[in-house]
């Protein structure tokens, strides 16, 4: 054949105009443009009013004024804010750095290697998801505290008065926080691990490696853009936190970019201006991170060596050293799980806040129980909280489903969704309560004040952890099923629904699971939101703690998390069961 | 729907790439008649599967039309794009691309409960996947679930669920690449049986040539995104148009020389070889003379003898030493250095011939096939 | 009012201890009115209540807490109305014009751990905070309010004058008191678990609750202590005006009051003495520095500037 | 290191599932000379994989015993099991499992970086890994990033990485699998030279038995986790010890019937088949009277000629129809209509059939062989 000499053979790019277009005009085109104005909808009306309230001064009556730069001006012209910047950069590093170490190393042991105890992994992380931070923390500075068991045999030991830990530094910060993101990063991780293709590390291996090295060399290599994507995730979230910065930061007199905000907010009213205009300058350093985190988790799919075909997850045998794993996953559990739900037990026990010894023992009592048994509008709330999260949860998985694979999928309009869909891991929940409120208060349908509008708010809040879920199982599945069903003429809505979502049940099991547990232990929209017929557990919890009924809290809190744990067992084996019949294991 | 005529026109589709478009497929043309066995031939990477997919709608073109009967399926100039989903087309994937969460029967109902053009009921459903299902000889695997299914069985159930709907036309990307050698040709010839029994228009892909050659009714050989020959089986293989054609369908020996006389097509001329000896050959084309050209022989068209046995008539003779043997069943394959090159001859697995022995190679005129250089 | 069928309340107060059993007299007495209280910390109220009145759709008809109602009545939103049940209440525990009445009395004092501070030990006066064996051993609320550190201020600056008191806050300042981001009981919480030996601005009847069940915990009646008025009042343009009137008046009588007491709460109405009348300036003979709302509107952001500056 | 005897012994893995063990490999027995090429062979399934991964080491057996030279690597009687990584194997890997994230360079010298036994400096490394490139004819690709290989290329990259640090044993998992034919037989050629080369003792997997015939030096025939033979290629093709050895390894006819009179091993006698006829066939092993056995007939020793054509001497003539041809290039082939069964018969391009004629099969008695039923 002679080749014309046309633009072609000259290997000129063929882009007729309106290529883009067409893109939009294919059979995902409508969908695409559904989900992307839901997903507008949901995400840009909060981001419009902190906008305004960051760029308004307020009047008396709470209405916004003029046009202002002050909340910016203040903003940078703290003379702290460079220290407290550098504070926050190395707190959010160093926690990103301790839950993925911590989380990721877990993740592989549990998904890579034949260590015992497995489950107890998974346990671990879905109850601690299952319960309130606020108990958590405590818990911690409770055990790790002055008055802890841990310095106190410290101090009966070496006799001395001072502390071991001071867990009100920076570093007990980074510890604290790093351990409450590291489940996360956990199960998010092993969705990752239990992908890889366990050939690349065997070759390895055979190549005289041990595995240590394997691991350092091939397995976290392979792994990398996954662990990026992971790691910029968890930055951002840990970059806007809130709770550990002001619970430890602030007796430690150790100020956090957000330390401030939180105070601001804490005024009466609060002073949202500053804490807008902070939320603005972070939507505008996240987007930088988001725009590279795209980059990133796209290049993730150039590793991803997963076909489904012929597949067989083939753990390392640790020889010896599987117990050392087996140890990992304990020690995991005690820090996690077993020292926060002691302490909790010990104070729901005590009749008053007391330090753990011995001597105190007999003192124990079920006070705290009864007291929390007898107050039957515990229910009420318990039914509110279950109905809110169950419906946040699945509005964001349903939402997540469409946007994930459209961005996964390099449709029309992909990335612009995804963005969308991550941009509330920004808002700081206050803001986007007080957003939320001023919408429902405009809304031409009564919605303030009910438990719609707080399932709202969970639903945008919680968007993009939906998002990070749904996104890597459908890359997990094999493009050519999906293109299967449109060959035998199904449409995307078909597709989606007759194949991608069973494919894609388990991570959206998952990610239903997950937002339903920390949307149920939401607090600051849900104080905000919540009117009197709409109440919710965590504001009870809130009441309790600050009346100081910290045992009724512990008790109240433990045996939220026991449901809480209960719940999400029922919930695994129903999901298994019906995976188990789906997949035929 | 009875099957209609393809017709394909400049169609192209390259890949943009960090440096500039790359890949794909570059105006490839061909019409396909109603019920034709039609193969896309070629090495990994030359454009089959693109061409396919744009054919299915999976990929959008960047230039060309596709259309089937009256059917405008793309255009590029007129601004014509039918959704995959509406194309009423059939596809077996090289992956198959079986739904695990579903049985054999929903795998295969799965085009009739989405079908928007027309709606079954369920007794007519349940028909039309039990028809297809024993055409493909699966009849009573209804409830089996998908994943537990043998590789052939899985190739089976793709295709089942392809021709349920009576397609007007059935792709076909490398569907038994993934099965091992003896699955591989039963299914072949179930695949031909059943292309023939209904009578589809079918576009098959491969990287096997004895597949190819095989099946089809015409095959297109592409190379580096464009086609470089279409043709019958038989022309294909006896009368490739470029030693890459040649090399790639079936093995063969070239050898390189120079046209003595110019000759007419079809005619036998001698061509003088490097080191002086002359081959005479078939010219399928028209040659000039002292033009440099190749010659394709294929090995199972070399004759071995002990060295000195006499040129036959109307044959030619070549002299050289066995370098290699190696024992594939059904044959001997020897490697003979002749010169500088080593030649590749084939013989039944009866004649022996150590390593070292000095043997002749004979091959009729008209089994050395004069291609261009 | 039994028309309207029922009323809204945003309240501060504890919903257990306080709150439900209002609720339950006031609708045990009203049958036929449903009384919707919604527990929200004073910042969360305020907001609430100025965006509804703004979008015009308030949802609440009455309030409460010492935070909110001056920044209510700057912004416009509340609804005078002079409870009959006040009618005996002193002076600071009502607004002249009727803005608010308050509902009970909170007394801050200091608070020490009694295992970690002998009563010899044990700070008598303000001047006794200063000394160094102190230092960073001290806890306060971070809560901005006149009920925190801002009311300690306010108080110090009150008693000692602007400029002694000013010199006296410096060198306090230098005792690096601890900031405890949580409530006052919460801080209280952590001098009986022994995190601290001793807090500033604790409300006094919170150790004698916790004393009781054996906690090791005492409160300080160093003078002069904080007394500050908890109001509660009417919301303007309410949904249910009338119900709410009854509401306020209902908590304002003796049986309304009668419940917080015995709930442990400092009662503002004068015929119900507390439990143990020691609490309060008046029956435990200390002094006090009152801070009413009024004052509130009118220092609290200089006093809230200074802690800013000083202790933070 | 010098090349070492492998003796395998009594080796059994079988996985645990829902319903009882299952898959896997059951009591295989070998013993490699040192230097030699032994291919594994077998459908899909049969357990070849897991042979051998449990002799690299990436899997546990759960009986027997593997020893390389004097050294134990595993016996389950005396709980020995050496870690895989100090076992000094090269393995290839099916899919390569070339790391995507390092350069040609860096994939190759990776064994020679993690090694235990000895340190290597950067001078002795580069020498090392440039041999093994150029051995298999990558020298000048160091710097490529391993993505932009091509699968002919991988394959030979990974093969490179095997052998760096010159293995005592060699592993190779159907390594030819994924590539196109041309590219396929090209390796083939290319790996039997480089183990001939190296004389590393091999172990190779594969499911082609033109590719197992072609390269070994013995063969060992797997079915459902047992060897059913072992021996060299010839003995494998033309003298199976069974029906499926007979019928996996090459296309075969296998026709049933009864001996007629018992007779010793390698001795010809006749079988009578059901409908009469009588056909002479060898017997490798001595047969007993009126036993039912099967005959093998390879499709290649089938000489087709008009149906008229006499019987020649020594050789066995059936009679029949032909019902399909087939061209695959090098032959073609017919589905011959005997009776009621189809019999395959292979014949040169040149002799063409058409479909309906009557035929006569010809072959010799030799060519038939007996196997039991
Ligand atoms: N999505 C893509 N992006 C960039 N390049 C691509 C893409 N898909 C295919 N290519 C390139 O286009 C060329 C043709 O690809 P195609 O899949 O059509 O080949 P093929 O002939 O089907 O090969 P194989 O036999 O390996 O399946 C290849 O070089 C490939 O690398
Ligand atoms: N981890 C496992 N768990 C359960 N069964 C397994 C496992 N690995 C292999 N098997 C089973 O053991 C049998 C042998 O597997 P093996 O991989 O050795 O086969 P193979 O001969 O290599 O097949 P192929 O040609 O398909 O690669 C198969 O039936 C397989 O299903
Ligand atoms: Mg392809
Ligand atoms: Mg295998």
């Amino acid at each position: 054949m002679n080749p014309a000499p046309t633009a072609l053979a000259a290997g000129a790019p063929i882009r007729p105009l309106g290529h883009r277009l067409a893109r939009w005009a294919g059979p995902t085109g409508p969908l695409s443009l559904a989900t992307g104005l839901v997903l507008a909808a949901l995400v840009l009306p909060p981001l419009a009013v902190l906008l305004q309230v960051s760029l308004t001064t307020v009047n008396p009556d709470g209405s916004p004024g003029a046009l202002t730069f002050e909340h910016y001006a203040r903003l940078f012209a703290d003379p702290a804010l460079y220290r407290s910047a550098w504070n926050s950069l190395l707190f959010a590093s160093f926690a990103t750095l301790v839950s993925l170490l911590f989380g990721g190393v877990l993740a592989w042991v549990v998904e890579r290697t034949n260590a015992p105890m497995k489950g107890l992994a998974y346990l671990t992380a879905i109850i601690s998801m299952g319960t309130p931070y606020i108990l958590y923390v405590t818990a911690w500075l409770f055990l790790f505290g002055r008055a802890g068991p841990f310095n106190d045999w410290y101090r009966s030991l070496s006799g001395s008065t001072g502390i071991l830990f001071n867990p009100y530094s920076l570093w007990g910060m980074i510890l604290v926080e790093g351990f409450l993101w590291s489940p996360l990063v956990f199960l998010l991780l092993s969705a990752t691990f239990r992908a890889a293709n366990a050939e690349m590390e065997e070759a390895a291996r055979m190549s005289g490696a041990s595995i240590l090295d394997t691991v350092w060399r091939i397995s976290l290599r392979l792994a990398w853009p996954a662990i990026l994507a992971m790691a910029l995730f968890v930055f951002i979230r840990n970059l806007e936190s809130f709770d550990v910065p002001v619970l430890i930061g602030t007796p430690g007199r150790i100020n956090l970019l957000t330390t401030d905000i939180y105070l601001a907010t804490k005024e009466v009213p609060p002073l949202l201006g500053h804490a807008s205009a902070f939320s603005v300058v972070m939507i505008g350093i996240v987007g930088v991170l988001l725009l590279l985190y795209g980059r990133v988790s796209r290049s993730a799919e150039r590793y991803a060596s997963v076909t489904g075909k012929g597949f067989r997850p083939r753990p390392f045998d640790l020889g010896r050293a599987r117990w050392a794993g087996g140890a990992l996953i304990g020690f995991n559990f005690v820090i996690i799980l077993g020292l926060p739900l002691v302490a909790l037990l010990w104070t729901s026990l005590t009749p008053f806040a007391r330090p753990i010894r011995l001597a105190a023992v007999p003192s124990l009592t079920l006070k705290n129980y009864r007291a929390v048994f007898g107050v039957a509008s515990y229910l009420d709330l318990a039914v509110n909280t279950l109905l809110v999260a169950a419906g946040a949860a699945t509005a964001a998985v349903l939402i997540t489903l469409c946007a994930a694979w459209i961005a996964a999928r390099r449709r029309a309009g992909g990335t612009a969704l995804d963005q969308l869909a991550t941009l509330p891991l920004v808002f700081p929940g206050i803001v986007l309560g007080v957003a939320m409120m001023e919408l429902a208060l405009r809304a031409p349908f009564p919605l303030y004040g009910t438990l719609w509008l707080i399932a709202l708010g969970f639903l945008v809040r919680y968007m993009p952890y939906g998002m990070r879920y749904a996104y890597s199982g459908v890359l997990q599945i094999h493009r050519e099923l999906e293109e299967a069903a449109g060959v035998a003429g199904a449409g995307p809505i078909g597709t989606l629904r007759r194949v991608v979502v069973p494919l894609l049940s388990p991570a959206l099991l998952s990610g239903w699971l997950f937002i339903f547990l920390i949307a149920a232990k939401e607090l600051s929209m849900a104080v905000l939101l919540s009117g009197p017929g709409s109440q919710v557990m965590a504001v009870a919890m809130f009441d309790l703690w600050t009346n100081g009924q910290g045992g009724e809290l512990s008790a109240l809190g433990l045996l939220w998390a026991l449901l809480m744990t209960l719940f999400a067992t029922l919930f695994y084996a129903l999901g298994r069961r019906g995976s188990a019949g789906a997949f035929g294991r | 729907m009875s099957p209609a005529t393809l017709q394909v026109h400049k169609l192209s589709k390259v890949y943009p790439t960090a440096d500039g478009p790359a890949g794909g497929v570059r105006e490839a043309s061909f019409t396909l008649e109603p019920g034709a066995f039609f193969t896309l031939l070629g090495p990994s990477g030359c454009g089959k599967t693109t061409t396919l997919r744009s054919i299915a709608g999976l990929e959008t073109p960047d230039a060309g039309s596709i259309r089937l009967g009256e059917r405008v399926f793309f255009d590029a100039a007129a601004g014509v794009n039918v959704p995959l989903n509406l194309r009423h087309i059939g596809m077996v994937f090289q992956s198959y691309a079986i739904w695990p969460h579903m049985t054999v029967f929903e795998n295969v109902a799965f085009p009739l409960r989405v079908s928007k053009q027309q709606r079954y009921d369920r007794a007519e459903i349940r028909r039309m996947v039990d028809t297809a299902l024993d055409t493909v000889s699966l009849g009573g695997f209804q409830d089996r679930s998908a994943t537990r299914l043998s590789g052939g069985q899985q190739q089976r159930v793709a295709l089942a669920r392809a021709i349920v709907r009576q397609p007007r036309l059935l792709l076909l990307d490398e569907p038994l690449s993934n099965l091992d050698a003896a699955l591989r040709e039963d299914m072949r010839t179930e695949l031909k049986r059943l292309q023939q029994q209904i009578g589809v228009t079918t576009i098959y892909v491969t990287h096997d040539q004895a597949e190819a050659l095989d099946l089809s009714d015409r095959i297109a050989v592409l190379n580096g995104g464009r086609i470089v020959q279409i043709g019958a089986p038989r022309d294909i293989y006896f009368r490739p148009q470029s030693s890459f054609v040649a090399g790639f369908v079936g093995a063969t020996n070239l050898v390189h020389g120079t046209v003595q006389a110019g000759c007419g097509a079809e005619a036998v001329a001698p061509v003088l070889l490097a080191d002086g000896q002359v081959l005479h050959c078939l010219f399928p084309r028209p040659a000039a003379g002292s033009a440099r050209i190749a010659i394709s022989i294929r090995p199972e068209a070399v004759t071995l003898t002990p060295a000195e046995a006499p040129r036959r008539d109307g044959w030619n003779r070549m002299q050289g030493v066995v370098a290699t043997s190696g024992f594939l069943g059904n044959m001997n394959r020897y490697g003979i250095r002749v010169g500088d090159a080593v030649m590749q001859a084939n013989t039944g697995p009866e004649a022996i011939f150590p390593v070292g022995a000095a043997v002749g190679l004979h091959f009729p005129s008209d089994s050395a096939v004069a291609v261009p250089d | 009012a039994r028309k309207e069928g029922a009323v809204t309340w945003y309240s501060g107060l504890i919903v257990n201890q306080v709150v439900r059993p209002l609720v339950d007299g006031f609708e045990r007495t009203y049958p036929g009115i449903k009384v919707q209280a919604s527990r929200l910390p004073s910042g969360e109220a305020a907001l609430k209540i100025m965006n509804e009145a703004r979008a015009g759709k308030p949802q609440a008809d009455v309030f409460d807490g010492t935070a909110v109602t001056f920044r209510l009545a700057a912004a416009g939103v509340i609804e005078r109305y002079k409870p009959e049940a006040a009618r005996s209440f002193p002076e600071g525990a009502r607004d002249a014009n009727g803005d608010w009445t308050a509902l009970n009395i909170y007394v801050l004092t200091p608070a020490i751990n009694t295992e970690m501070v002998s009563d010899a030990e044990a700070p008598k006066t303000l001047q006794d905070l200063l000394d160094p064996k102190w230092r960073g051993r001290i806890a306060w609320t971070n809560d901005p309010t006149t009920a925190g550190p801002p009311g300690f201020i306010g108080n110090v600056l009150t008693s000692m004058g602007q400029e002694a008191g000013m010199a006296y806050l410096k060198r306090l300042a230098e005792q690096r008191i601890v900031n405890v981001p949580a409530s006052q009981r919460v801080v209280l919480d952590q001098v009986i678990g022994g995190q601290y030996p001793l807090a500033l601005m604790t409300f006094n009847y919170h150790s004698v609750i916790s004393a009781k069940d054996g906690a090791p915990v005492r409160w300080l009646p160093m003078q002069p202590a904080v007394e500050v008025p908890n109001p509660v009042g009417l919301i303007r343009n309410a949904p249910h005006p009338n119900a709410a009137r009854l509401l306020i008046e209902y908590v304002l009588s003796e049986e309304g009051q009668r419940v917080l007491r015995d709930a442990n709460y400092l009662p503002a109405n004068p015929a119900v003495p507390p439990l143990d009348p020691a609490l309060t300036p008046a029956g435990g003979h200390f002094a006090a520095t009152l801070i009413t709302p009024e004052t509130t509107a009118n220092k609290l952001d200089e006093w809230t500037a200074i802690y800013n500056e000083l202790f933070k």
